[in-house]
């Protein structure tokens, strides 16, 4: 009864997508429409902000608020989970008679863990003028956090200092936006110069607020996975 | 540009919280009242200005129709100083009443609940709106489940599977939106919208209602609430009630009124609201746990708002907002003395609280005063947002409307006959056991009779709201009026 | 346009499969995945519909690049953000589903009725 | 002929993800639901790149085929890994 009456909900909310999306212009109308705001970032984005990866640009500062909103819902994610898994006993670590990793795997772990960090910092920083970008570059630095988790139990990820990183990323973020409003004009503009387009040093606050992004990314899903596998039941 | 302030000073003292917490534990829970006394003083310093003209914020540098940017205007200044009034009581509430669980993280999530509901008001962009839609849902979702029993963790499951689908319809219905027209402004889309017939257009409603509706808990799509809301720690109900039901009527009516316009839809909506009205009343009638009964008469309330707003004229959605505002008032007020009621007697069914009134006078009292206003008697606040929405029903003399007022009158009788049952539990029935009744704490009976004080002061000058009212409806119902603003 | 009706039926077929497998199946769990099958069907629609046929990825380099022939690069912005939310709101959700699983012993969601009407 | 070719590879892609997807809703054990929707991620990261779109195409493959796995299977460690009937 229920798949019958789910079949034909969804019967219905799919025949309705496929109309809909065969009747509208995707895509096609927006080549000769220069006051769009897509077509706009492409024209002027480069001039404007000197990033090279337009959805960069896009991402950090014209659309900026939103990926603060986004940033603020992971912080929420990690400190929901600490909440929900808050439990009133102070409980003791989670003494399992799990076998250790082999030592193949452990030599692994460690060797691997700087690459893997080092790599995912190499994508955030070259945000504005590559692929990837805060979010990438953050979740590979959680990826390296959970192979250390895998690997190399007797390590402990340092909450504390995560947290403060987490927090100190977060607080620059919107102090930036806030420089932007006093030295500019609104919130999160761009008031640093563009410098050479195609360098590393280019781009004004957007490097800086990607980096801090790529933080507080990292930090925030490797807490996550922290507190999903050290929850102990 | 101050208008920004009242975003980001709750979200960068969410963000600074883990710092204040090294230096002590006990700083989280006045961090939420020192945001909220900020946002509480902006919004009243801005409203008068914003009144004349609707002031644009620009974000990140560009112009309206290509970056983000805040609406401040009469609508969305006042409700976010409504949040920020019910937001102040209910931290100061919950500075005394949230003793377990971990409690910095508590506040962190409390404070960006608000900072969402408050973005959601200001937004003028539909993805932005968006953004900080899911902030207030998924705080939400956390918060229903902080006390980790059984039916939080339960409800809160329930809760964060709807939103999540109604989320992800909300992101359809903005995919379809922008491969029609390219851009994500509210006011963008408005202008175009006209010129396009097209059943995507329709689709693409349809999406967005039903997402927004989730949150708004129209008819269809409020299976969650009476959970969520009655297992939920008590300050979490009365935000729920009070500012996050709010925040999904006020995207639903953004939607309807200033991005599409169109008046054929209104009526089915109307429709919907009074069906939801009816269905949370009676639901509502039928219950014997106190903490459900209020959040099916939320729903209740939620249906007349709905109602009152696809009425579609200015009085009609002046109306509505009269009854938003004494609705977020009442029922912060109810499920917050209902909270110390429940935790002092120990049980939330309705019986265990017989003649608790002679032993908690302040408390009760207050509930009392909360409910009357609830069901519309006169010196109080709910009496003029009712009398309001039957007159704006009855301008147009249809026939139509005058049996949807009756039935209107009719969930009024029933939500008078519960209400009154708990006024009679409360007070005239013999308590059935002794049990020593330790003294309510001020952090409580402060806020909440501050609370009180307002019902009663614009019950009896409603006055003092009604050109607020008028500008903020029109704010809403006045598609070309926002378009001229926004894009100049 | 057979370039975009494939991926017209790739998007929306994930997420029918998606919704399908939320409403008919008992395991919590279950009724995760398909929830993150659904919103990855509506990251790819979001993709689709900035998409241009035979332009190139809005990023400019040193020798190539006329932004005449580049896609949409907003949608691709959206996505981003909305990749982020679905995996808050996913590990939230994981966090719940363990926690509901010490209080009942059990994952179906038939069998997990505390709260009745 | 080369238009042609990348057709076909992006309806295959298409038609594999799609099947990864019914898999994903069908089978019994959880765990190889799990591997199953990370598939369908992978593909959908492929897809991402052919649509000319390499920012999203990097942030699908490392959080929808890596990261969500990674949470998906941990959970399911902490739970029971058997859809029960």
């Amino acid at each position: 009864m229920r798949i019958l009456i789910s079949c034909v909900l969804l019967v219905i909310l799919s025949l309705g997508l496929v109309f809909a999306l065969e009747q509208a212009p995707f895509g096609s109308n927006q080549i000769d429409n220069a006051d769009k705001p897509g077509r706009f970032y492409l024209n002027q984005g480069m001039e404007k902000t000197g990033a090279a990866n337009v959805v960069t640009s896009v991402v950090v500062t014209y659309r900026g608020f939103d990926t603060l909103g986004e940033v603020t819902i992971l912080f929420i994610a990690a400190i929901g989970l600490g909440a929900v898994f808050h439990s009133r006993k102070k409980v003791k670590r989670y003494e399992k008679e799990k076998q250790s990793a082999s030592l193949i795997l452990q030599t692994g772990c460690r060797f691997l863990f700087p690459l893997i960090v080092l790599f995912g910092t190499y994508v955030f920083i070259h945000g504005h003028l590559s692929p990837g970008g805060g979010f990438q570059g953050g979740v590979i630095i959680a990826s390296a956090f959970l192979l250390l988790f895998l690997g190399c139990e007797e390590k402990k990820i340092p909450m504390k200092s995560m947290n403060t990183v987490e927090s100190l990323a977060g607080i620059i973020f919107v102090g930036i936006g806030l420089a932007g409003l006093y030295w500019g004009e609104s919130f999160l503009e761009n008031f640093l110069p563009r410098g050479m387009d195609y360098m590393l040093l280019s781009g004004g606050v957007i490097p800086i607020i990607y980096i801090a992004i790529g933080f507080k990314v990292g930090a925030e899903l490797a807490g996550i996975v922290a507190g999903l596998i050290e929850r102990n039941p | 540009m101050v208008a920004v302030l009242l975003i980001i000073v709750p979200l960068g003292l969410a963000f600074a919280m883990p710092l204040f917490n090294f230096v002590s534990k006990r700083i989280a829970a006045y961090l939420p009242i020192a945001a909220m006394v900020c946002n509480l003083i902006l919004s009243i310093l801005l409203l008068p200005s914003v009144m004349e003209n609707t002031r644009i914020v620009i974000l990140g540098g560009l112009p309206p129709p290509l970056g983000i940017h805040l609406v401040a205007g009469p609508l969305g200044v006042g409700l976010s100083g409504l949040i920020s009034l019910v937001g102040l009581a209910v931290s100061i509430y919950a500075w005394g009443y949230i003793k377990q669980g971990a409690q910095d993280k508590y506040h962190a999530l409390y404070l960006l609940l608000l900072s969402g509901a408050t973005g959601a008001v200001l937004t003028g962009d539909l993805f932005n709106l968006f953004v900080f839609y899911e902030i207030l849902c998924i705080s939400s979702y956390a918060l229903v489940a902080y006390l980790g029993d059984r039916n939080g963790v339960e409800s809160a499951v329930k809760y964060l599977i709807q939103g999540s689908v109604g989320s992800g319809l909300i992101l359809v219905g903005i995919a379809i939106l922008y491969g029609m027209f390219g851009t994500l402004n509210m006011a963008q889309i408005a202008i175009h919208i006209d010129n396009v017939d097209s059943p995507a257009l329709f689709l693409a409603l349809v999406l967005l209602v039903t997402g927004f509706g989730v949150e708004a808990a129209i008819f269809p799509l409020n299976a969650w609430l009476p959970d969520a809301h009655s297992s939920a720690p008590s300050s979490i109900s009365a935000i729920l009630s009070g500012i996050a039901i709010k925040v999904g009527i006020y995207a639903v009516a953004r939607v309807l009124f200033t991005i599409f316009g169109v008046a054929v839809v209104f009526q089915y909506v109307l429709l919907l609201g009074l069906a939801t009205l009816l269905i949370g009343e009676i639901c509502a009638f039928s219950q014997d746990n106190i903490k459900r009964m209020l959040a099916y008469s939320s729903v209740g309330q939620v249906g007349l708002i709905v109602f009152a707003m696809c009425i579609a004229t200015p009085d009609g959605v002046g109306a509505g907002l009269l009854q938003l505002v004494s609705h977020a008032l009442s029922k912060a007020v109810l499920f917050l003395g209902v909270g110390y009621l429940v935790a002092r007697s120990g049980s939330m069914s309705l019986s265990s609280l017989n003649g608790i009134g002679k032993r908690m006078p302040v408390v009760c009292f207050a509930c009392v005063v909360a409910a009357f206003s609830l069901v519309g008697l006169p010196p109080f606040v709910g009496f003029a947002g009712k009398f309001l929405i039957v007159r704006a029903a009855l301008a147009g003399k249809s026939i139509f409307f005058t049996v949807l007022i009756g039935i209107v009158f009719l969930a009024t009788v029933v939500e008078g006959a519960y209400f009154f049952r708990m006024v009679q539990t409360l007070y005239f029935k013999d308590a059935k056991r002794q049990i020593e009744y330790k003294k309510v704490p001020a952090s409580a009976s402060i806020p909440i009779m501050a609370l009180v004080v307002f019902i009663v002061a614009l019950g009896v000058y409603p006055d003092v709201l009604l050109p607020y009212l008028k500008s903020a409806a029109a704010d809403l119902l006045n598609k070309a009026g926002y378009i001229k603003e926004v894009l100049g | 346009m057979f370039h975009q009706s494939t991926y017209f039926v790739g998007c929306v077929g994930l997420m029918i499969v998606g919704l399908y497998t939320m409403l008919t199946k008992k395991n919590l769990i279950k009724v995760i995945i398909g929830l993150s099958l659904f919103e990855t069907g509506i990251y790819l629609l979001l993709v689709v519909v900035g998409y241009i046929q035979g332009a190139t990825a809005p990023i400019f380099s040193r020798t190539t690049g006329s932004p005449a022939e580049m896609v949409d690069p907003t949608p691709q912005a959206l996505v981003l953000t909305a990749i982020v939310i679905g995996v808050a709101v996913l590990a939230l959700a994981l966090s719940l589903t363990i926690r509901l699983h010490e209080h009942y012993g059990t994952l179906n969601l038939r069998k997990i009725r505390g709260l009745k009407w | 002929m080369e238009e042609s070719l990348e057709q076909i590879l992006e309806l295959s892609l298409t038609l594999l993800m799609l099947g990864g997807a019914v898999c994903a809703c069908v089978f019994k054990d959880l765990l190889n639901a799990v591997i199953a929707a990370a598939f369908v991620s992978l593909m959908a990261a492929i897809l991402f790149y052919f649509l000319q779109a390499p920012d999203v195409a990097m942030a699908e493959a490392s959080i929808g085929a890596a990261l969500t796995t990674a949470i998906f299977v941990i959970a399911i460690k902490k739970t029971k890994r058997v859809e029960e009937e």
